[in-house]
């Protein structure tokens, strides 16, 4: 009898989870998008409206939820402080990718393709990781799509030539931040004893190359090791750094790791040895290690209203990794804004107004204007901001 | 009835686990269409007989023969495609298969069809699994109706516990064995299913051919269907012959029907 | 031979050995009793550190404690063990009991049901973000040498702790009652349970210890490392899995010099060999394969005759 | 299990009185279709679950498809595979995922700008079948000697080992070849060609459904057809009983192999076509979680049952998804609870009391929550409409709710836990309060992060809770264990 009746509530479920998905098949709104609208939506005319969507991705849940947030953030920071002072209302659509998390990059295409086919999504702000990126190209692309990312960094996504006129980012690449990193260590801290350690991550170990590749062309001697990120019991890592190493080089991309590392540093007894991050490590967690911190990041405008707003309304935490995306979303948002002047538009404006993006340095929290060049690069940026940590936050220092 | 052809022969056979000598020295014939019980109190080394033979171990020195092919190193599976099938004194069913597949699944050894035929279903992977289900019916109908028809469908965990037995030994005889090494058949049975038992084994051996080695504590069975018998003790035999021989041998009184002979007659 | 190289190698392989060992004896003993592989237990582990961190600030944080720093380390190693010894308790009740006589792979789905329902709620309650312990300034960062051996005291803490909880162990299950009861049921549960032994009873109490364990572990790790985030226990599991399996599963003295071995040889895998850091698990799993292949029930563990 | 020695009714089985019921229970409409079912050859079987799979495309957008779709087929073939070797062989393998990454890889390398090959896929996907078959041929040599648990380490370690491998293969120098960035390390390979049949390229989603789910029904048609073969009965022999079917002519080991083989081969074919979708090999991808994905979707259909596959398939991968909006969500939340409360309380009047006691109890609560608590009720329901608002009168909804529901939520689980052991008259009395905690963390946390963490702590609820109701799976059959 009870057996029975256990059946029975299977068979329910069963049932109730098959309708359940055809329910939700035909339920969303991404109906509106015909079945053969994939290729078609390129130049589909789409309503603006009073409020108009901006695709979001990113890894809301997941191991890199921690950096996710901080990315939802800011871009929910934009959306809120825009909708507060414009006729116009932004919503997001949220996407969640699940960066370095069970199923892989799936839950990234899926979002992509969900994005790419609901038809009143007109721009993408993220996906936050390089390999995302390459897992969704085909899918925003096919949709029409144009995605600003605002921490993808590897730098051949937009000089290889396959998303020209796709991809945009609002934070510069390896290109640029390896060499400012590597000069500074050489010319600057004149030091030939370094140690580099990447996180086995897309965008630590292509920052880590990028610095290895000049550091050794200067005939400096250079370690090399990779540590999983998953990994933070560093100890036997810091053992076989040589004592007399004068700094480690750690481009990873979870803040509190670079602190933990740190800390384990100075327990292992080289607490002097200096040690130097990259932007995924601008965070006061990492600054907090001690004064022998480094690190480089785009120039953020300390005196930014925005800034000050978000850390008023977070609690006096900077969460600076999702800046960019704030910018990111800004940099949507504004396109959008200009391709509906006339009620409606299409993908393909937008994309094109997200290209010819021009916003002032004053309205830009990153310290400088906003363009993009060719590629989809920051044309305005060149060089990477460094910093070193007073021992509770990093302060901008001369490269 | 028995002929003289001698089908199974242990020489010298040796097997020790840990120093513990199970099987000592043990020289034993069994000769084709013959019933030969073995006998021993508990922890004789009986089983280990059973699982030396079927290649469960390896013995430490010695020989077995099956017409005069040595076994000895060879694996379990081929060992049984010889001719040699056995069941379980613990019972060692597939237990979540249903009856009539416990008996095809036996027989492996002798089909051929491989993994791509089957998948395909040519016309000569559904002969022989036509004549998988004739073969499998023909062991079962060997039971009389204590294994038939709507039975064949059923999980062989849902048998009771002599039915279980049965079908234990239909899975053996699947295998088209030559000799069947039945591990206490009758263990755990009532008087009438004892019996019944009994008269099955005969007629195993008449109508079906088999030659039969089985260990058996109950000495009705063994006094009622045994050529002969082979009594051990801490793995040497101490006694061979007919029933009433090695029944009355002092040897065999003193290390276990003296304590045993009140109890099971 | 660079001997502080060593040294400081030998010192985390120790350390890290130490949480293993702790870790792999909760699966040790969950799997001499049941045959189960409890998968929940490094998210149990996971739990326990966020207890720590929890009774940590409860008692006014790492900078201004209401005690002394003794006095906290001491409380907060009691509130993990404790709390993880009921949450042991209750995964057992809620997802192992009812399934006993189920096919063997039920529970195994079932401790990842319950490894994933952690880990989850941990992200939900605790958030994303890492938490820090920073009880580098409540127990002194300081590093002390002798010669060119350096230690930190958490790191000694951890070591000696973790010895001496084992040795604690081996002697309950060795001298008392309740130890014998759990190696009887763990030799064979129905023969007990006909001896009079309370198996429901005796289960429960080897979950409370190993959950305890693994509990004690995860503080001890933040200590160390000083950090703890909700998908800490997936490798910490791995790895005391790992050390498990290595020293003989169900046997004591095998997980605790499993541990040290996983430990040590994690170590000394980045220390010496090549790409050491990068392929470092690649190092461990092929110890880990040489020794099954050469002793297939580990290095203490007892080579299962089949009864036929 | 055993019958006494001298039970009267020798020889009659337990089963023929559970037969007799049967046939008995078997009776009316459920019990036609069932034995209508019975009797379908297996291809018809399959053409009746493809053939609603088949028009699927026409009723929704191409996201849908993708979504819903795509990947519930390249799941449940992943997940046939896997239950070749645990479902089928009974062996348990926890590397089982690598192989899918290694068809991946694979094709990746023959048809993608890594190397410049672009091979046509009527020739890659043989290569890639015969070599993800002979490197499962490879893992499983040494799990000849290795039972249960200790193969089940090994595997995963394999596992682990490949995604460590993939990940850092451009770091490593090959003997002879020398440094060949075989797997593009971190950064995996990009742009892989789509599939191209004699020229026809399989490059939309459409097709790519279409393909897959070509490929789901012939697996299974072939999977049915071996089930019922000799290898079938024989691993499904080894299985249940190494030992015995070895004795029983069985070649353990070689069959061990073979399932070995075939499920890797499986996989890796789901591999290459995933790498089509994805158009992209990335290490990240075949890591432990997706091998929990996949077990997960075997163990809801029930071990061994392969059409059960293809539904565990569709739940695991549409639940989830179906949970992310609070629109979805709230109602399939409420209406499982109202299900299972349906089912297992009887009679009606006590479901009739307990209902009205869950009204009479929030109020009760609500109405002196406002009264002496104001800060519980000065939030409100998530959502808007009637009934969002009619809950704002009912269900506490504090202001800032974070402190509270984390604590209420810790107080659900320990109440879930501690409930079934009370008798049955507490059950009864504290049922309402019980269901209205529910709510209240439902309502106040569960639904806040309803795109996030809730969504996982169901599915893992799920799974503890289904194995304590059926542990052989939704479709499996009931099993039974001997000690």
């Amino acid at each position: 009898m009870r057996r029975r009746r256990a059946t029975a509530l299977a068979t329910l479920l069963a049932l109730g989870a098959a309708l359940a998905v055809v329910a939700a098949a035909y339920a969303t709104p991404e109906r509106a998008a015909a079945p053969s609208a994939q290729a078609g939506s390129d130049a589909a005319l789409v309503k603006c409206g009073k409020t108009r969507t901006i695709g979001f991705m990113a890894p809301v849940t997941g191991p890199a939820a921690s950096i996710g947030i901080q990315q939802v953030h800011w871009a929910q920071y934009y959306v809120s402080t825009y909708n507060k002072t414009h006729k116009t209302k932004f919503k997001l659509q949220t996407e969640d990718t699940q960066l370095g998390a069970p199923t892989g990059t799936a839950e990234a295409l899926k979002g992509a393709q969900a994005l790419a086919g609901s038809s009143n999504v007109l721009g993408v702000v993220g996906p936050a990781g390089s390999n995302e990126i390459v897992g969704v190209t085909k899918s925003l692309m096919d949709g029409g799509l144009a995605w600003v990312s605002g921490s993808s960094t590897r730098t051949s996504l937009t000089t290889d030539g396959t998303r020209t006129g796709y991809m945009f980012r609002t934070v510069p690449p390896d290109a640029i931040q390896g060499p400012t990193a590597a000069n500074f260590i050489l010319k600057k801290l004149k030091y030939t004893r370094v140690y580099i350690i990447d996180d086995q991550e897309t965008y630590s170990t292509g920052l880590a190359d990028a610095v290895q590749q000049v550091l050794k062309a200067a005939g400096a001697t250079v370690n090399r090791d990779g540590v999983s990120q998953q990994q933070s019991d560093f100890s036997s890592l810091i053992a076989k750094i040589p004592r007399d190493t004068q700094i480690v080089y750690i481009p990873w991309q979870l803040p509190p790791k670079g602190q933990a590392f740190g800390n384990q540093m100075k327990a292992a007894g080289k607490g002097t040895i200096k040690l130097m991050g990259a932007d995924g490590l601008y965070d006061s967690s990492f600054a907090s290690v001690g004064a022998h911190v480094y690190d480089t990041n785009f120039p953020l405008n300390p005196k930014s209203k925005i800034i000050a707003g978000f850390k008023k309304g977070h609690g006096g935490d900077g969460e600076y990794f999702g800046a960019p995306t704030y910018a990111a979303t800004q940099v949507v948002g504004n396109a959008i804004d200009r391709a509906c002047a006339k009620g409606s538009t299409t993908r393909a404006a937008v994309r094109a107004a997200i290209r010819s993006t021009k916003i002032p340095a004053a309205q830009s929290l990153i310290g400088v204007a906003i363009r993009f060049n060719r590629n989809g690069d920051l044309s305005t940026l060149h060089k990477f901001g460094l910093y070193k940590s007073n021992g509770t936050v990093f302060v901008p220092i001369a490269g | 009835m028995t002929g003289d052809a001698t089908l199974l022969e242990l020489k010298e056979l040796d097997k020790s686990f840990g120093g513990l000598r199970v099987i000592a020295d043990l020289d034993m014939v069994v000769k084709e269409h013959e019933i030969v019980s073995v006998i021993g109190p508990n922890g004789a080394g009986k089983t280990t007989l059973f699982n030396l033979i079927t290649g469960i171990y390896r013995p430490d020195s010695g020989e077995i023969q099956l017409d005069g092919r040595n076994l000895v190193g060879m694996a379990p599976h081929k060992i049984t495609e010889l001719g040699i099938a056995r069941t379980f004194q613990t019972l060692r069913l597939f237990l979540n298969m249903t009856v009539k597949e416990n008996v095809m699944a036996a027989q492996y050894g002798h089909t051929k069809v491989g993994v791509l035929r089957s998948m395909v279903r040519t016309p000569g992977a559904r002969r022989e699994e036509k004549e998988i289900h004739r073969l499998a019916e023909e062991k079962l109908g060997f039971f009389g109706d204590r294994l038939m028809g709507y039975r064949w469908d059923q999980f062989a965990y849902s048998l009771s516990y002599a039915n279980r037995r049965r079908l234990e030994i239909a899975r053996a005889m699947a295998t088209q064995a030559r000799i069947l090494l039945l591990d206490e058949p009758a263990a755990g049975m009532n008087p009438r299913e004892t019996h019944e038992i009994t008269e099955l084994i005969g007629k195993l051996r008449d109508d079906g051919g088999y030659t039969i080695l089985v260990i058996e504590h109950d000495m009705h069975v063994v006094e009622g269907i045994s050529d002969r018998v082979v009594a051990l003790d801490h793995g040497v035999k101490i006694a061979e012959g007919s029933f009433e021989a090695v029944a009355t041998d002092p040897r065999v009184v003193e290390a276990y029907l003296g304590l045993r002979k009140t109890e099971t007659k | 031979m660079n001997w502080s190289l060593f040294f400081d190698l030998t010192v985390s392989g120790l350390t890290l050995g130490s949480l293993y060992a702790l870790i792999a004896l909760g699966y040790s003993l969950v799997y001499g009793i049941l045959k189960l592989l409890n998968f929940a237990h490094g998210d149990v582990y996971m739990i326990g550190a966020f207890l720590g961190w929890y009774a940590l600030h409860a008692l006014g944080g790492p900078v201004n404690p209401t005690f002394t720093g003794a006095v906290v380390l001491f409380l907060m190693f009691v509130v993990a063990m404790l709390g993880c010894g009921v949450l042991g308790v209750a995964i057992e009740r809620f997802a192992y009991r009812p399934l006993r006589n189920a096919p063997r792979i039920a529970p195994l789905i079932s401790a990842l049901g319950v490894s994933i329902f952690l880990q989850n709620s941990a992200l939900l309650i605790f958030g994303a973000a890492f938490r820090d312990y920073d009880t580098f300034d409540l127990i002194g960062v300081k590093t002390y040498n002798i010669g060119q051996l350096f230690f930190s005291v958490p790191q000694l803490l951890t070591v000696v702790a973790a010895i001496g909880l084992m040795v604690a162990l081996t002697l309950f299950v060795a001298r008392s009652r309740l130890g014998k009861a759990m190696r009887s049921t763990s030799f064979d549960r129905e023969a007990a349970s006909m001896m009079g032994i309370d198996v429901d009873r005796v289960i429960s109490v080897t979950f409370f210890i190993g959950s305890a364990l693994a509990g004690a572990a995860g503080v001890m790790f933040a200590l160390v490392f000083g950090q703890i985030y909700h998908f800490m226990g997936f490798i910490a599991g791995l790895k005391g899995f790992t050390a498990a399996v290595l020293g003989g599963i169900g046997s004591i003295p095998g997980a605790m010099v499993g541990g040290l071995i996983v430990g040590l040889a994690e170590s000394y895998a980045t220390g010496y060999l090549p790409q050491g850091s990068t392929f470092q698990n690649l190092y461990v799993f092929a110890l880990l394969i040489l020794v099954i292949l050469i002793r297939p029930s580990g290095l203490f563990g007892k080579a299962a005759i089949s009864k036929v | 299990m055993e019958q006494p020695p001298d039970t009267p009714r020798i020889g009659v089985d337990e089963w023929v009185a559970s037969v007799e019921g049967k046939r008995e229970r078997y009776t009316g409409p459920r019990g036609a279709v069932l034995k209508r079912w019975e009797r379908l050859p297996p291809a018809a079987r399959v053409l009746v679950f493809a053939t609603p799979a088949a028009v699927f495309p026409f009723l929704t957008s191409g996201g849908n498809l993708f979504r819903y779709g795509l990947f519930t087929l390249v799941y449940a073939l992943l997940a046939l595979g896997l239950n070749i070797v645990v479902g089928f062989a009974g062996l348990l393998d926890l590397g089982y995922v690598a192989f899918f990454g290694c068809g991946a890889y694979m094709y990746a390398i023959l048809a993608s700008p890594q190397f410049g090959n672009h091979w046509q896929a009527e020739a890659a996907i043989p290569v890639v079948v015969v070599f993800t078959a002979v490197v499962g041929l490879l893992v499983g040599l040494p799990s000849r000697r290795l039972l249960g648990d200790y193969l089940a380490i090994l595997t995963l370690f394999f596992g682990q080992a490949f995604v460590v491998f993939v990940n850092n293969a451009n770091r490593i120098s090959f003997p002879f070849v020398g440094h060949a960035d075989l797997t593009g390390g971190a950064n995996g390979i990009a742009n892989i060609d789509p599939f191209n049949f004699f020229g026809y390229r399989i490059d939309s989603t459409r097709k790519q459904y279409y393909l897959l789910l070509i490929a789901v029904a012939l697996v299974l048609i072939l999977l049915m057809f071996v089930n019922e073969s000799r290898t079938g009965r024989a691993w499904r022999a080894l299985r249940e009983d190494p030992l015995a079917a070895e004795v029983m002519s069985i070649p353990v080991n070689r069959l061990k192999l073979l399932a070995f083989v075939f499920g890797a081969a499986v996989a890796g074919l789901t591999g290459a076509i995933y790498g089509t979708i994805a158009t992209a090999a990335l290490p990240g991808d075949y890591d432990v979680g997706l091998l929990i994905t996949v077990y997960a979707i075997m163990i809801l259909g029930g071990f061994g049952s392969i059409m059960g596959i293809v539904v565990g398939a569709m739940i695991v991968n549409n639940i989830p998804k179906l949970l992310h909006s609070s629109a979805n969500a709230r109602p399939l939340f409420y209406g499982t609870i109202l299900l299972a409360i349906l089912v297992k309380l009887r009679p009606w009047r006590l479901l009739a009391a307990e209902l009205g006691g869950l009204v009479a109890f929030g109020f009760a609560i609500h109405g002196i929550a406002s009264a002496a608590y104001p800060r519980l009720v000065d939030g409100e329901s998530i959502g808007s409409g009637v009934s969002a608002r009619a809950l704002d009168h009912w269900m506490l909804f504090p202001k800032n709710p974070v402190k509270i529901a984390d604590v209420a939520y810790i107080l659900l689980v320990a109440a879930i836990v501690v409930y079934p052991q009370l008798s049955r008259v507490w059950r009864a009395v504290l049922l309402p309060p019980l269901l209205y905690l529910v709510m209240f963390v439902w309502e106040n946390l569960l639904l806040v992060h309803i795109g996030g963490a809730t969504r996982l702590i169901l599915l893992g609820a799920m799974l503890v809770a289904l194995m304590n109701i059926r542990p052989q799976g939704l479709f499996g059959t009931a099993t039974v264990e001997i000690a």
